[in-house]
């Protein structure tokens, strides 16, 4: 037998759906999917998914783990929820997305350069940093993710709104040297710590 | 007899006596009809108006009674008088309702009901009580045919209620199928594990049950006798014969799984490829360990293909689905998932089919991890490793899966013994004296389950795939041989817990028809009818006619070929009836006699008055409701029909339409069920055979110099109301543009 | 004595000069006028928010809504943490119902939380603004301190996401909530009972990360909303306010529409209708000026 | 009717419809008493309301004819209508049930004559066509009736309308003054044939039932392509009375849902692909069908009308649970938006009606059944503790006609057994 076609027949075991029952947020859900498909046509980006939730579930089952993590749909999920209340089968659909893309923005798989996932790094570096999440830095941050060029560029295709903002008294430039935070930001921090050590230790990450 | 005293009662409610003249409706029934007595009431179906004719049957000994009132269909409760025999003028829902008011059709209004009142009366004369209660099958026994868990339940229920059963099985053990099963399927809630099958449990629940006696190693050899009165010769594997009487037979011969050798393709007949009685055998063989192949090596992965040799479009396999193979697959995917959670498993299906509460099972699988992939096997190979291809039908691409068991889902084949659409051919050959035919008729008749001795063939008629089901969805149980009930996968294809309720549905049948025939009362759709044919068998011209279109095999014949009615498995449609060519069949309260007479008693008007004379026939099952129904809706239709209602147009002969002709009629139009494979008629073939007949009637016209249009055959359905009246309004401006029958005057 | 009392979690938006300052400010006038008093949970963090997934996983997300949840138990014992923000309100009740649920997720977390000497028992309540005000109170109490009506102003309820899925509001369908309407109903304005937008996604946190596609559903949700002959919008959700609001300018520039859509908050409408002034109301928070209801505000 | 008509060798059969009927007429045909009660004023059902059967076509009023000549000669059976069970005390073999019988200001007088319809001119939603038209407030609930009674609307009764239908009737048959009564009956066994009912679609939001004049249920749809419902057999659309030619239906709305009802109510895929052919009949080669499902259930032979189905040019499948629907505000139209799961393909589909195929709920949740009856979690019923009520039809299970009355049958025979053993006890 040749590799190729080994690969093929050990496409559908079980391997990789093992592992994200093992690894993945709500991943034990995945195989109760009795591929409806109302989840992809409830999302509101659907059209900007490569791979449908439903059929996410069906190649974690035919073992398509690379195609599955190297994936960019995940990072499509807008977290309204509108899959997970019509799911027949009641999968937590929106968390073993959020789960998926995790895992494989982890593992490195996750497509480099993905604007949500960098959005998303960003805004949890922000709010771990004083507790709180300084909307101004992590916009500014956002905007200047491609380099200070087309940062500026986009921050001034922005700076109405942001104007805006400003004289509505919803945007505070003084954030930008600190602004709001936890006190007990020391507490906070290990906490987040703490909790990072125990999941990494069990979705085998801390090795 | 001299005893009758015929009574006519006319209703003038309703608005009859608005529009009718009832004096003379009155007048007519005195003089044309002969009746005795004849009394108007201004509301005949009520206390009073019952009373009045129950006085006249106490006290003046009326036999006989004739309602001029509403449709038969109504106040029927009221209108019913033990001992005495009815017949119904339709006067409300036949004339008022659907005549046009006013009084430009005062006339024709009037000659219609008149018409009725004569035909009312003339029927009335006709007609005697049926005496019934032959008493001759006694015998409340119940065999049942097959050992397995239908039968075995069958038994069960019918000693439950009281009743002895008889249960033949060929092999030497109770349990059937079932019997080679590790577990079943669930069949209460959680619906979330198999269960034990029971077989043991209930065959010694038999055993203990006086009421039930068992002959295993043992099939049956003859088949003969009627409902109350059959005689079973039963064959042992040794070649003694016992015998048994019974009153009636429940069939619960059960299935055969397809041949997997026939689905090579899909690795039938290769290593570590089984089918799923293959895959029971394995786990009953592990008994809860870990389920090893053949060669003994354990089974780690596993692929279940769904639709093995079924749903199959080509024609080649069975081209339909078994309904139990979804869940017995998930059944056989839990013995691996709960013996080893690691081992692999595939359900590989098209529309996984878990009916009902089945979905509560198919999301249990799930929860255990058995995965369930939407695609279409194109090949299995067997062998060490086995390989399935297949196309992936979400993922749309072309794959393979390998795994070290194959198990296919193939199909149940009904055990029904001989199809006798093939049976009668070779059986009219071989009557002809073909000698190969012969030979192939004792062949055939070897395979027949209940080897009945009926002249039309030694099984039960089979509807579709060879099951032996009833063609009628409000009816399963109403079978083409009275007293003989299907049960369990030879009906249709089933699981244990849809074949154990059928089996106590078949139990109810069978109880019902023993007692039924013990009060010489019919079966279903007549049922509670006394009346039986009765041949008078000094005309017969051994024609056959009658014992072969029976469509209940109720007829068989003598050495010379004369007709032996079995009254009881006689369902009275009159099929018989309508088939003579000599009319010497009758029915005592339905016959040649009591439609030939109201076909004469009808006031057939000159040419010159152009007023047409439109004879309908009308099935009463469907047709003479549609009928009703247009009355009901105030639908008007042409004043220049007259209808009877029949039994079945089955039973329509052929004389009532000549004499109709003959006696100056212009056209005569039958009303009959839908015939064809999708067949309503609720005797099975009466439609068909009132069409064919009506298609050799020609010849019959030509010489009599008629049009062939002036008779006219249609297929009616019950929510037809506003169909009946366009057809007949569309048939009487038909007759119109023909003209005046020219027979007019000469009857 | 105030007549309510709430462990109250503004979230990170809407502390003063953040995107939703408006919210807070006008929540707090509402809350005056309803006799509710609101604690802020000492020393509360952000919820994380659905975005975090990515980078911050299961645990410490959860772990992070136990700290507030810890804090509120503690210092605010009894009182049920409300939140005004949509995110806050789904991040910490998903928490919670999760704690609820596993005894390991909440083994696991007091773990966590014992690192900064913080352990929770499992007894708060998390709500959202929008239940207290219906369930505790109920339209009718809604109305009682009403001094002004909205009557003329007709108003679409846009109720969004997070305050509509996967919990809602008891009562409401996920599809077509109905709360929005019989609040504007209840405070004199016409409610726009067949806008068909309002349960649409705004795009959420991917108006940052995929601006097209974000914009593409808010058109859907303004024009929508024209369509119907809405004056302004109204919405339970920071995110959904800042989104619909603030880039209807940018889908002018782009697609040549002439948006200008005011979007405000039930609060905000409810202030004006207890008699609050524009400012109590937070008007001037306002990207897109609403005349109609500075007008009524002024009055 | 009085309690003497029953005794502990009687058997009660709760509901008239094609199971119910079934029971009552089988154990009748054996020999035994049987008292059958409906709540509705007439029999036949959910089943009566159908235009046709699967897989032949037939109509269902066909059977109902044959069952209602056997009620009509067959003196075992005892009929009451609009009739419910109230209490049921006591144990197998000998139950004593209360029943609440409904006033029909008719009594037996009436010879269905319609004088009093004439007379009325107040209207009333018509249940026989699920509210899709109205009816004379005086009225016979449909042409095949039985009993053949008129029945007034209590929402007349005490008003000037009543009294029209009073002064109208020739016999006297009207009479306002009914009261609603309590009955008592002994009975040996109880057989529970209490039906279905359509799954509240408004409860399927995505939908837009509620919302959406266009949408419909698979059973409305029954009544639009029967001839004797509101449109006299013509397929229009209830939005703006347009012909619908291009139908959408939609499978499983409700069933095999845990938000809704977590069991598969069998009978769908098979009604929706004989809806197929409704719209065939109507249109021709011009209708067009597209049946949006999961699995599509046909079993055993039916899979032979499902691949006559498929053959059928003007009937397409999609493979795809619809997420939601919208209207198409210029035109009315709903527009289906989803995914066919078959290779992932988007589609956002505009119909003239979409029909949901509702899955079926036991008629009797929410209602107070006596201690002794055994439910399962979906509310069917599994028989009683002490083996003296059974359920029958699809108040057992979700089942179609067929086996509904094979399942009636069945429960017939127990119930049989009961009274039978009683009477072996007392001969």
């Amino acid at each position: 037998m040749t590799t190729a076609n080994q690969t093929a027949i050990e496409r559908y075991r079980n391997n990789f759906l093992r592992e994200v029952e093992a690894n993945v947020e709500e991943g034990h859900m995945v195989k109760m999917c009795m591929q409806c498909g109302v989840c992809a046509g409830s999302c509101p980006l659907g059209p900007a998914w490569q791979h449908s939730p439903q059929k996410i579930f069906m190649m974690i089952r035919a073992g398509k783990r690379d195609e599955v993590l190297g994936s960019d749909s995940m990072f499509m999920c807008t977290s309204c929820y509108n899959c997970m209340v019509r799911c027949p089968r009641q999968l937590p659909i929106t968390h073993i997305m959020h789960g998926l893309a995790n895992y494989a923005h982890r593992l490195g798989l996750a497509p480099k350069g993905q604007p949500t996932r960098d959005f998303a790094t960003l805004f949890w570096n922000n709010l771990i940093k004083k507790g709180r999440v300084n909307e101004l830095t992590l916009t500014l941050r956002h905007y200047f993710r491609g380099g200070l060029v087309a940062g500026i560029k986009e921050a001034l295709s922005m700076q109405s709104i942001g104007l805006g903002l400003l004289l509505a008294k919803r945007l505070n430039p003084m954030e930008i040297f600190g602004g709001h935070g936890v006190k007990d930001l020391k507490g906070f921090h290990a906490i987040i710590a703490k909790a990072k050590e125990i999941e990494d230790r069990k979705k085998g990450f801390s090795a | 007899m001299a005893d009758n005293k015929y009574a006519a009662y006319i209703c003038s409610g309703c608005g009859i006596g608005d529009a009718m003249k009832v004096g003379q409706l009155e007048n007519i029934a005195k003089k044309e009809g002969k009746m005795a007595i004849v009394k108007s009431h201004p509301f005949l179906c009520n206390a009073e108006g019952v009373q009045t004719i129950k006085d006249d049957i106490a006290n003046e000994a009326v036999t006989h009674v004739c309602i001029a009132a509403c449709s038969r269909r109504a106040k029927t409760e009221a209108f019913q008088f033990d001992g005495v025999a009815v017949s119904r003028a339709n006067l409300r829902e036949g004339v008022l309702w659907v005549v046009a008011a006013g009084k430009d059709h005062d006339e024709v209004r009037q000659e219609m009901a008149a018409d009725y009142i004569r035909m009312g009366c003339a029927e009335l004369k006709k007609m005697t009580q049926p005496a019934g209660n032959r008493k001759e099958g006694s015998s409340k026994r119940i065999l049942v045919v097959g050992g397995g868990m239908s039968g075995m339940t069958a038994a069960l229920e019918i000693a439950a209620a009281g009743y002895e059963a008889v249960i033949v099985e060929k092999t030497g053990a109770l349990g059937g199928m079932a019997a080679q099963l590790w577990k079943r399927q669930p069949f209460k809630e959680p619906y979330s594990a198999a269960q034990e099958v029971g077989v043991g449990e209930t065959a010694a629940k038999i055993a203990a049950n006086p009421l039930i006696k068992v002959h295993l190693n043992s099939t049956i050899a003859e088949t003969s006798g009627a409902p109350g009165r059959f005689l079973i010769k039963i064959a042992q594997e040794s070649g003694a014969v016992s015998e048994e009487s019974v009153g009636a037979i429940v069939q619960a011969t059960g299935f055969t799984p397809y041949d997997v050798a026939k689905l090579p393709k899909l690795g039938g007949g290769q290593p570590n490829v089984v089918d799923q009685a293959g895959l029971e055998a394995l786990a009953k063989t592990a008994n809860g360990g870990a389920i090893k192949r053949a060669d003994g090596k354990e089974v780690k992965s596993v692929v279940f293909v769904q639709c093995a040799g079924q749903r199959d479009e080509t024609g080649t396999h069975l081209s339909y689905c078994s309904g139990h193979c979804c869940g017995t697959s998930i059944k056989q995917a839990t013995y691996f998932k709960d013996q080893n959670p690691e081992i692999d498993t595939v359900v590989m299906y098209q529309d996984l089919r878990m009916p009902g509460m089945g979905e509560d099972f198919y999301r249990s699988a799930q929860e255990r991890g058995v995965i369930f992939t939407k695609g279409k096997a194109s090949k299995v190979s067997g062998g060490d490793s086995c390989a399935v291809t297949f196309k992936d039908l979400i993922l749309d691409e072309e794959n393979t899966i390998a795994a070290d068991l194959v198990v296919l889902a193939t199909g149940q084949v009904p055990n029904a013994g001989v199809d006798l659409e093939a049976w009668n051919p070779v059986v009219t050959a071989a009557e002809g004296g073909d000698e190969a035919a012969k030979v192939q008729r004792d062949a055939m008749r070897t395979t027949s389950v209940l080897k009945l001795n009926y002249r039309q063939g030694p099984d039960v008629p089979q509807f579709k795939h060879g099951f032996a089901d009833s063609h009628f969805i409000c009816f399963p149980y109403e079978t083409r041989r009275t007293g003989i009930y299907a049960a369990g996968p030879v009906r249709r294809p089933m699981d244990i817990l849809q074949a154990t309720d059928d089996a106590t549905g078949a139990a109810l049948k069978a109880i019902q028809a023993v007692e039924n025939a013990a009060l010489g009362r019919a079966a279903h759709p007549r049922s509670g009818d006394l009346s039986f044919p009765k041949a008078r068998l000094e005309g017969c011209t051994q024609c056959k006619r009658c014992t072969v279109e029976c469509p209940f095999g109720a007829i068989d014949e003598d050495e010379k070929r004369f007709p032996v009615f079995n009254e009881e498995r006689c369902r009275r449609c009159g099929t018989c009836m309508g088939a003579c060519p000599v009319r010497v069949i009758s029915f005592e309260n339905y016959s040649c006699d009591t439609v030939g007479s109201q076909v004469k008693a009808v006031e057939i008007p000159d040419e010159d008055e152009e007023k047409p004379r439109v004879l309908v026939l009308a099935c009463e099952n469907d047709a003479y409701p549609a009928l009703d129904m247009a009355g009901l809706a105030r639908l008007n239709y042409s004043a220049f029909v007259r209808i009877i209602p029949v039994r079945c147009l089955g039973s329509v002969n052929t004389i009532w339409i000549t004499d109709a002709l003959n006696a100056g009629y212009d056209g005569v139009m039958m009303m009959g069920c839908k015939k064809g494979d999708e067949y309503q008629c609720h005797f099975v073939k009466g439609s068909e055979l009132a069409h064919y007949r009506m298609s050799k009637i020609g010849d019959t016209l030509k010489q009599l110099g008629l049009e062939p249009e002036r008779v006219q055959t249609q297929e009616v359905a019950i929510t037809d109301n506003t169909r009946v009246v366009k057809l007949i309004n569309d048939y009487v401006a038909e007759l119109d543009k023909l003209g005046p029958s020219p027979m007019k005057g000469f009857g | 004595m105030a007549k309510k009392e709430y462990a109250f979690y503004p979230g990170c938006s809407s502390q003063l000069k953040a995107s939703a300052s408006n919210y807070l400010v006008s929540t707090n006038s509402m809350c005056q006028a309803l006799d509710i008093k609101l604690t802020e949970i000492p020393d509360w963090n952000c919820c994380g928010a659905s975005i975090g997934y990515c980078e911050g996983g299961e645990l410490p997300r959860v772990a992070i809504n136990a700290r507030n949840f810890a804090q509120a138990e503690t210092h605010l014992p009894g009182q049920d943490i409300v939140a005004t923000c949509a995110a806050c309100w789904l991040g910490a009740r998903e928490s919670k119902e999760r704690l609820d649920a596993s005894a390991q997720l909440m083994k696991e977390t007091n773990e966590a939380l014992a690192a900064a000497g913080l352990h929770y028992k499992g007894e708060v309540e998390v709500r959202h603004m929008v239940e207290v005000l219906i369930e505790d109170f109920g339209y009718e109490g809604l109305k009682a301190p009403m001094k002004k009506s909205l009557e003329g102003l007709k108003i679409a309820g846009y109720v969004g996401c997070q305050t509509n899925r996967p919990f809602g509001i008891a009562g409401e369908s996920f599809e077509n909530p109905l709360y929005l309407d019989k609040m504007v109903e209840t405070l004199g304005g016409e409610a726009l009972t067949k806008y068909e937008q309002k349960v649409t996604c705004c795009g959420g946190a991917l108006a940052f990360s995929e601006p097209e596609k974000s914009q593409k559903q808010i058109r859907d949700i303004v024009e929508s909303a024209y369509d119907h002959g809405a004056e302004m919008i109204v919405t339970p959700c920071p995110l959904c306010q800042a989104n619909v609001e603030v880039y209807q300018s940018e889908i002018n520039k782009k697609q040549g529409t002439k948006f200008n859509m005011p979007v405000v908050y039930y609060s905000q409408l409810m202030t004006v209708a207890y008699g609050g002034s524009a400012k109590d109301a937070a008007l001037d928070g306002q990207l897109i000026r609403t005349e109609k209801l500075e007008k009524i505000a002024g009055k | 009717m009085t309690a003497s008509i029953a005794t502990n060798q009687t058997i009660l059969v709760v509901g008239g419809g094609i199971s119910g009927m079934t029971a009552a007429l089988e154990a009748a045909e054996c020999g035994k008493q049987v008292v059958l009660v409906e709540k509705a004023p007439v029999l036949g059902g959910r089943t009566a309301r159908l235009y046709r059967y699967f897989p032949k076509m037939c109509h269902p009023t066909c059977g109902l004819e044959i069952n209602l000549r056997r009620i009509k000669q067959n003196r075992n059976v005892r009929l009451m209508t609009m009739t419910e069970v109230t209490a049921v005390s006591g144990s197998r073999g000998n139950y004593s049930v209360t029943l609440k019988v409904a006033p029909r200001f008719v009594n037996e007088h009436c010879t269905a004559c319609g004088k009093c319809a004439e007379a009325v001119s107040a209207e009333v939603p018509n249940p026989w066509n699920y509210g899709l038209d109205k009816m004379k407030a005086a009225y016979l609930p449909h042409n095949m009736a039985y009993p053949q009674r008129y029945v007034i609307d209590p929402s007349i009764v005490g008003t000037s309308e009543g009294e029209k239908a009073k002064a109208a009737c020739p016999v006297g048959a009207v009479d306002l003054e009914m009261k609603e009564e309590s009955v008592t009956l002994q009975v040996g066994a109880v057989i529970w044939a209490t039906g279905w009912r359509p799954y509240d679609a408004n409860k399927i939001q995505p939908y837009g039932y509620d919302r959406f004049a266009n949408v419909i249920t698979s059973l409305e749809f029954e009544r639009l392509a029967d001839p004797q419902g509101p449109t006299g057999g013509k397929i229009l659309r209830p939005g703006d009375g347009k012909e619908a030619k291009n139908i959408a239906f939609i499978q499983c709305a409700g069933s095999r849902d845990e938000n809704h009802l977590r069991h598969c109510s069998r009978i769908c895929c098979m009604a929706s692909l004989k809806q197929t052919q409704y719209v065939r009949e109507a249109y021709g080669e011009a209708g067009k069908s597209t049946i949006y499902y999961i699995d599509i259930r046909a079993i055993d032979r039916f899979e032979d009308f499902y691949q006559m189905v498929q053959k059928d040019a003007t009937v397409s499948f999609v493979k795809s649970k619809v997420a939601k629907i919208v209207e198409n505000k210029e035109n009315g139209n709903p527009v289906l938006h989803g995914v066919d799961t078959e290779g992932y393909h988007r589609y956002a589909t505009e119909h003239d009606l979409v029909v949901l195929a509702v899955g079926m709920e036991p008629e009797i949740t929410g209602v107070k059944l006596p201690d002794d009856i055994i439910l399962d979690s979906s509310n069917f019923i599994e028989g009683s503790k002490d083996g003296g009520m059974f359920g029958a039809g699809s108040a057992a299970s979700p089942l179609d006609v067929n086996r509904s009355v094979q399942s009636a049958t069945a429960a017939s025979l127990h119930a049989i057994q009961i009274v039978n053993k009683t009477a072996r006890a007392e001969a």
